[in-house]
């Protein structure tokens, strides 16, 4: 071993500990940018290293170095763009299409080492051969079923389940033909068409699966492929033997595990119950019966107006609604009116409302709602009691109070207590279900008052009401 | 299985033990951005990718490794650039507060 | 420096960092139970005294061995003896609350 | 590799996840005895697989097999026979012996491997004896360290600091004579001589400095050894090419210094100052002047009694000096006793009360206090000015009040509120100082009443006071 085969090796430890510290970093709001920062200081350091190993090993053809040059550019500026210009709403499948690259990159690494090595007459180890069949069969799940969920999340694919005639026994013949392809692989003849088809059985599975699972399931979905990508990447690092990705690998492997079970948590979903499928009607068809419910009171935009412009204090229950319309923006400019008045404005934000953990945060961040007005869950749900309008936009099962009785599939949600205000006021296009689909009790409360229009269109009325009842 | 393979093994189990500790109590608001973070990191894989662009020697070879090298690379990249800007939604309270609180401090005189 | 030390250094290190997160938010009652459990794990270097028995061969080094074995038998045994019988004094809240809380509800029967 | 070298690998990281998942578990009391049995279950397989390799290498000569057999059999005698025997209260300096027999092993492991192959001619690698001479001076100064604690703790050596002249320069030159002796075994000729200088050294240290602090302050000192010797443990797996004692040296090396951090921040004392040592008087001696303070109102063992005796409300705040009295048994009839005449009793319970962090749950639960009846911290805090008196017995500086200024020994550290309540009756031997050194301004309050006597026979006369005011 060469001083520099060491120290690459121990830039590559460093790495490893970079992306540990990164990640320990993230568990509070306080320190996860610079745990975003330190971990990505370790990719460079790994990055620059390995760059030093291959320069030095002056092995690389010219078309080596044509490939690495030109795969890195491509791949860093597609990264850039898109990260940079994508809407802030658009973020999840984003994430899902980045994680589908990586599975991608992973599989190929595994598929390459076969070719070189692998097969009957190869080199390959029996462990090793296992580590490559892992590798690619996990890498192209995870690539397949990301490219999937981000179709999904960004709509390009229909969000509600999508399910086949038979779909247990077809998914059950998929995993056979992987099985059997593998088992050719390790312990058969093995070559590359037995490759080839666990490959396509690989990624049909991976399609076949998410598929079948909710537009609204998807980010947990998106977190449990990340998982599996960070596996295939540990694989990817036994095959070619480099330590740094087993790490690497494992970590994100174990950690996006832990995570996605704490995300399932926090929506009270069982990820057994996410994975098979066929939940939730992903976003729901607008144009359902309006107001069709009995002992509902609906009100109409000045009526509406008047109350939040004469009232002491508001809360603001915002849910997955308001970013469907994509109204935040017309929401602080009616906050700010009401505030202009004299209002106390308070946002209520439940940790699952919307379709992502930290969804709501991330969209009134956007439209420059001031931190200190954005509570959180346990702060503010002692305050209701003392509010004189709760004022939900697009916000459903977050508020639903069947929650607070066992029986129903929200049962053990904690639940924002608006019905505890003293007027409750509802904006969304109807009596629909939200992503539980089950009905609201709250929306035939005495207290509450529908006001069921989009929520853009409803927040723009609002504002011209107030701004007239002063004017 | 050879020695080599048990070392690995061994790195494999406890950087599973490390991932599982390491995410002890997140906020569910911190969950998007950490399922970003740790996506990021496994774009790690662009440095296996590089190593195959050196071993590659057929065109099917090189095809695979630029496919893989670009692959790995958005991963990285877009993983780092993407997190921290949601991140940066996420204003330290400290920030924020901070004037809020002098606002109420001071807010007697400023209506003079 | 050979390719095993890095080995054994990799292993070392990823150690180190499952035991700064393990001990996350350890509450101050059962640090001396923790300390005294830490310290019946490295109890193990019994394993180590045990195979230095078998490579010894002068009198020198199997009185080494002897003392070593005894040392860390020691060690290993008497550190989780003595852990358990601290714990078995922190009963579990729970259990202990229990009776309690029937006490409070059939309070007013008691009396009868 | 044979299937049988392969199998003990696999035990041995078998064995390794259950020590993590043994400390995992450690983290609350309700696990806690669990995650106990889940390491030493993992410690067993460990020594049982080493058992079947030795067997089969079938290299042993008698004599080896004699050794290994007595030595685990004296090994395993002594530890159950101590850890079995102890009192509760004398757990701190077994816990220390113990750590400094794991020490002595894991330097003696070094020793033999040097012995064996080391030297000018020898046969290990620059990295093989660097991780030696780690492994015998880390190994060692944790084997005489821990003695020493443990003697301290244990009332063998006094408690005090003992402080040598010039002790700054003294320990400056023991260190030197190490990192010489160090020297000439890394880079120069080495032999046994060397060898033998650099252990007399690394033992000389370790006395010199934990005599040189203070006897309350040993529960840290013991956690910092523990974190030495598992660091000695994962050289001496270094030494000998075994993963499992790496990792699990590692970890303890890890966690135990984490824990010593916690501790030493529980009780306010930086680390560093702890181990420069001269703090603290250890314990304190008896004899003070008695109620010489100004401003102090004493009370007798009758008045006292009348005054718990028809309180509604009574906290007791346990500290060390009921440790030191053996008194928890007779405050446990005490309570016992006002309860019957149907006053409520708490006992307030401050984390670092005592010696060693628990140190209070521990005693009071011998005495078989009710555990519902320890209340923690935060959580009695607001009860005290409900509370008719509140009665301390052998606490001191967790009841100072000082300790809310800036500027103290203690300042910062939090408290318990005592001075809320309406009559505060404190028992000690004398105004004297407590671990801290400081005086407590709670003694001059005007609601406090002194009964300056040793905690047992105080305790045994409220009790005697109260059956007669009843009877
Ligand atoms: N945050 C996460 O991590 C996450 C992830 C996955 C799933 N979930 C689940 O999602 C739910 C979140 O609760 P939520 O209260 O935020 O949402 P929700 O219960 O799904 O309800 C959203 C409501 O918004 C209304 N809406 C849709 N488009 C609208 C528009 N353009 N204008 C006005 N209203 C519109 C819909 O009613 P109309 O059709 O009548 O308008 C719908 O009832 C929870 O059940 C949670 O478990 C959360
Ligand atoms: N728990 C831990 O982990 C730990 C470890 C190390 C240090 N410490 C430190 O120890 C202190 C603990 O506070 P604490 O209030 O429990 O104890 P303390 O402040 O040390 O005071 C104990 C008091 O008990 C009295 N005492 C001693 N023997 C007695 C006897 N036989 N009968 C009656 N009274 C007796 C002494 O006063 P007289 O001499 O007047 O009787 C002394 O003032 C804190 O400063 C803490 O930081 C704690």
């Amino acid at each position: 071993m060469s001083a520099l085969d060491i120290a690459v090796r121990l830039v590559y430890l460093a790495a490893a500990t970079c992306f540990v510290v990164g990640l320990h970093l993230m568990n509070s709001p306080a320190t996860a940018r610079r745990g975003n920062i330190f971990s990505a200081a370790g990719m460079w350091a790994a990055v620059v290293a390995t760059l030093a190993i291959i320069l030095a090993s002056g092995t690389v053809t010219p078309v080596g170095w044509t490939v690495i040059a030109l795969g890195t550019l491509i791949g860093t500026g597609a990264g850039l763009y898109t990260a940079r210009s994508v809407a802030m709403t658009a973020m999840p499948q984003l994430v899902s299409l980045f994680n589908a690259v990586g599975g991608g990159a992973a599989a190929l690494i595994g598929i390459h080492d076969y070719l070189r090595f692998g097969g009957p007459a190869g080199e390959l180890t029996g462990a090793a051969t296992t580590a490559v069949t892992l590798d690619v069969v996990i890498g192209t799940v995870a690539f397949s079923g990301s490219l999937v969920a981000s179709a999904k999340l960004q709509g390009w694919v229909a969000g509600r389940p999508l399910l086949l005639p038979l779909r247990g026994a077809v998914n059950a013949l998929v995993a056979a033909v992987i099985v059997v392809a593998a088992g050719f692989l390790l312990g058969g003849p093995g070559g590359t068409l037995a490759l080839a088809v666990m490959v396509v059985a690989a990624l049909v599975l991976g399609v076949l699966v998410v598929l079948a699972i909710g537009g609204a399931d998807m980010p947990v979905v998106v977190s449990l492929l990340n998982a599996c990508t960070g596996v295939a990447v540990a694989m990817a690092g036994f095959v070619i033997g480099n330590a740094m990705l087993i790490i690497a690998g494992a970590l994100v492997g174990a950690s996006g595990g832990i995570l996605t079970k704490l995300m399932a948590d926090a929506m009270n979903r069982p990820i057994r119950a996410i994975l098979v499928g066929g939940y939730g009607t992903g976003d729901t068809a607008a144009g359902l019966p309006a107001g069709a419910g009995e002992g509902v009171r609906t009100i109409d935009a000045d009526d509406a107006a008047i109350r939040l412009a004469y009232a002491g204090r508001v809360i603001i229950v915002p849910g997955y609604g308001l970013a469907a319309a994509q109204a935040q923006h017309e929401l602080h400019e009616l906050a700010e009116l009401l505030e202009e008045r004299g209002v106390r404005i308070d946002y209520a934000i439940h940790p699952v409302a919307g379709r992502m953990p930290g969804h709501m945060n991330v969209l009134l961040a956007e439209a420059k709602v001031p931190y200190a007005q954005m509570r959180e869950m346990d702060e503010i749900n002692p305050e209701f009691n003392r509010a004189d309008v709760a004022l939900v936009v697009g916000a459903n099962d977050v508020t639903n109070p069947a929650a607070r009785r066992p029986g129903t599939p929200i049962s053990g949600m904690p639940i924002l207590d608006v019905d505890r205000a003293e007027t409750v006021i509802v904006v969304k296009r109807s009596l629909g279900h939200g992503y539980a689909g089950i009905d609201n009790e709250l929306y035939t409360d005495p207290r509450t008052r529908m006001y069921l229009a989009d929520a853009k269109t409803a927040l723009s009325a609002l504002g011209t009401a107030v701004k007239t009842l002063v004017g | 299985m050879v020695p080599g393979a048990l070392d690995d093994l061994t790195v494999f189990l406890l950087s599973l033990l490390v991932g599982f500790e390491v995410i002890s109590r997140v906020p569910a608001t911190l969950h998007t951005p950490l399922m970003s973070a740790a996506n990021a990191i496994h774009g790690v894989v662009l440095v296996g990718a590089m190593l195959i662009a050196v071993t590659a020697d057929t065109p099917a070879g090189y095809a695979l490794a630029l496919v893989a090298t670009a692959f790995a690379a958005m991963n990285a990249v877009g993983g780092y650039v993407v997190t921290d800007r949601m991140l940066q939604m996420f204003r330290a309270p400290g920030r924020a507060d901070a004037p809020d609180r002098t606002g109420t401090d001071t807010g007697g005189g400023g209506d003079q």
